[in-house]
């Protein structure tokens, strides 16, 4: 049964990380790196990793979303700049 | 043949499996719900896994995750609101299915672990786990108003 | 008078709350975990009541 | 030296290096055997000295100066986000402005914050337990604080987090890691070597011997690091603009 198990989370980390590449838009990606690191989390528990499986947790679920989005922000307002009042 | 395996497994497959295809694909509003509804997924199948492999140390995961994962979709909410202004998403229907399924889990890993201190851990994350899922999806179905505001910090 | 003794009775709550809390994580209880988790609760209820403050006091 | 004779000596260097690999993976026990010399070597170093959580006495014990190592590349590229998005001349720091936020993710925020702090905290302190340790408990604890600029805005955080004493705590948890790491030297045995205290009953707060306080060094030098990081990228992106004099009304 853990082959399965094994077999199952391979094949969504596999997805995940193939959705993460194929999206280009880094809103867009920050969201897909997310789901990602939830796929990498389930696989490194069922191999029997639990602090590596904890630490993509944690910095997986809030921070990197965080950091992507915060850059976004900055580049999103550094354009409105040069675009004069737009 | 451990049953809950089993119940992992299909869990994560029918569950996690749809979260990946919304989030890879289709109107921003709809990502967001999916990566809200994979971070309850996810919390389940980790405390499935705990049970499955009789370590109860592995809740730890879970914990950690039922309390940062609607940070992370707070963040989304709050950064993406401009994104999302126009129409925001509301996805009551996946909230209630997210909120069952978590409580049936809960209840059955309660029963199968008896009365004790490991049972109210079990709880907290679950009561954690779903107060989380509703706060986020309030928030993306419209919790940041003025978010037509062109930038907001 | 009274605006310390409420910041004291709210970070008491949070603390008691905390360490409950703190309890309830634990696996083995004894006499280093109480004091460890008792230290870890009141750290957090200051930063609670220090957070509510920061938040209301706009 | 030619462009030429330089691909020269990277080739041979390349070559040296691939011939010692394929040398050395040739007497690895196959993958899926009972062999498992590294392993077994480990988990008795570990269970000799109480620690329940291999995984963390290999980090914090048996290979603590890898993890010297590690903590000083965290620190060291925090140290360089803070100089690269430092506020140069032609930028202005603007107020940020307050954010609406519906109830309900206010007290959700308010009341999340300290259980995301004690679960951070409980994390670090359980590393030689359970899953977890001083790396991913700081990182928690790091959320937790900016559950408030979730749920209020930055200038609520900023009330809250003087970046001064993060920076502070960061150099501390560093330096508090080195000085374990000496005081394993003046107590006459190797640094870093986990022989200075006893290893207490196993499965307890207090096995492990300089394991917990590795621990919680690492666990302090995260959390204060990434809150530092954050408070460069926050301020970049709400605060700071550039100054070229538009006439643009306050719009951060």
């Amino acid at each position: 049964m853990t082959d399965a198990l094994t077999l199952v989370s391979l094949l969504l980390v596999a997805a995940s990380a193939t959705a993460a590449v194929a999206v280009r838009d880094p809103a867009r990606q920050a969201l897909v790196l997310a789901v990602l690191g939830l796929a990498l989390a389930v696989l490194f528990t069922v191999v029997q990793a639990p602090d590596v499986g904890l630490s993509q947790l944690a910095v997986g679920s809030a921070l990197t979303p965080l950091l992507i989005l915060l850059s976004v922000r900055k580049v999103r307002r550094r354009g409105q700049h040069e675009g004069g009042d737009r | 043949m451990n049953g809950w395996l089993v119940a992992a497994t299909v869990l994560l497959a029918a569950g996690f499996g749809p979260v990946v295809w919304g989030v890879a694909t289709g109107p921003l509003e709809r990502r967001v719900v999916a990566q809200n509804f994979g971070t309850s997924v996810v919390c389940l199948v980790m405390l499935l896994l705990s049970q499955a492999y009789v370590r109860p140390s592995y809740v730890d995961l879970a914990l950690v995750l039922a309390v940062l994962g609607p940070a992370g979709t707070l963040v989304y909410a709050r950064l993406l609101a401009d994104d999302l202004g126009d129409d925001p998403p509301h996805a009551n229907l996946l909230t209630v299915v997210a909120a069952s399924a978590a409580t049936v889990i809960v209840v059955a890993m309660c029963v199968a672990t008896g009365p004790g201190r490991a049972t109210v851990k079990l709880v907290l994350i679950g009561v954690l786990l779903v107060a989380g899922n509703v706060i986020a999806s309030r928030a993306l179905a419209g919790g940041f108003p003025g978010a037509g505001a062109s930038t907001r910090d | 008078m009274g605006r310390a003794a409420a910041v004291a009775a709210e970070v008491l709550a949070w603390w008691l709350l905390l360490t409950g809390a703190w309890l309830v994580l634990i696996s083995t209880v004894d006499a280093l975990e109480y004091l460890v988790g008792a230290s870890a609760a009141l750290l957090a209820a200051v930063a609670a009541q220090a957070a509510r403050r920061a938040m209301s006091g706009r | 030296m030619s462009r030429r004779m330089r691909m020269w000596v990277l080739a041979t260097g390349g070559l040296a290096v691939a011939v010692l690999l394929v040398a050395g993976y040739a007497r690895l026990p196959h993958f899926g055997g009972a062999v498992h010399p590294y392993g077994e070597r480990a988990v008795s170093a570990a269970l000799a000295r109480h620690t329940a959580n291999v995984i963390s006495s290999v980090n914090f014990d048996l290979r603590a100066f890898d993890t010297l190592g590690e903590e000083t590349i965290l620190f060291g590229a925090v140290l360089g986000t803070v100089v690269l998005l430092r506020q140069t001349r032609d930028e202005r720091e603007v107020p940020p402005a307050p954010a609406e936020v519906a109830p309900p993710v206010r007290r959700y925020a308010l009341i999340m914050l300290p259980v995301a702090l004690l679960t951070g905290l409980y994390v670090v302190a359980h590393g030689q337990l359970s899953p977890g340790g001083g790396f991913q408990g700081g990182v928690v604890v790091a959320t937790a604080l900016h559950l408030l600029y979730i749920g209020a805005d930055y200038r609520a955080l900023e009330k809250i987090r003087p970046v001064g004493t993060y920076e502070v705590g960061d150099a501390a948890g560093e330096a508090a890691y080195l000085v374990l790491g000496v005081a394993g030297l003046l107590g006459g045995s190797a640094f870093l070597a986990n022989t200075l205290l006893p290893y207490g009953t196993f499965n307890t707060l207090a096995s492990g011997g300089t394991v917990p306080l590795l621990n919680a060094a690492v666990g302090m030098e995260v959390a204060c690091a990434v809150v530092v990081l954050l408070a460069r990228f926050l301020d970049q992106a709400v605060e700071i603009e550039e100054d070229n004099g538009s006439a643009m009304g306050k719009e951060s």
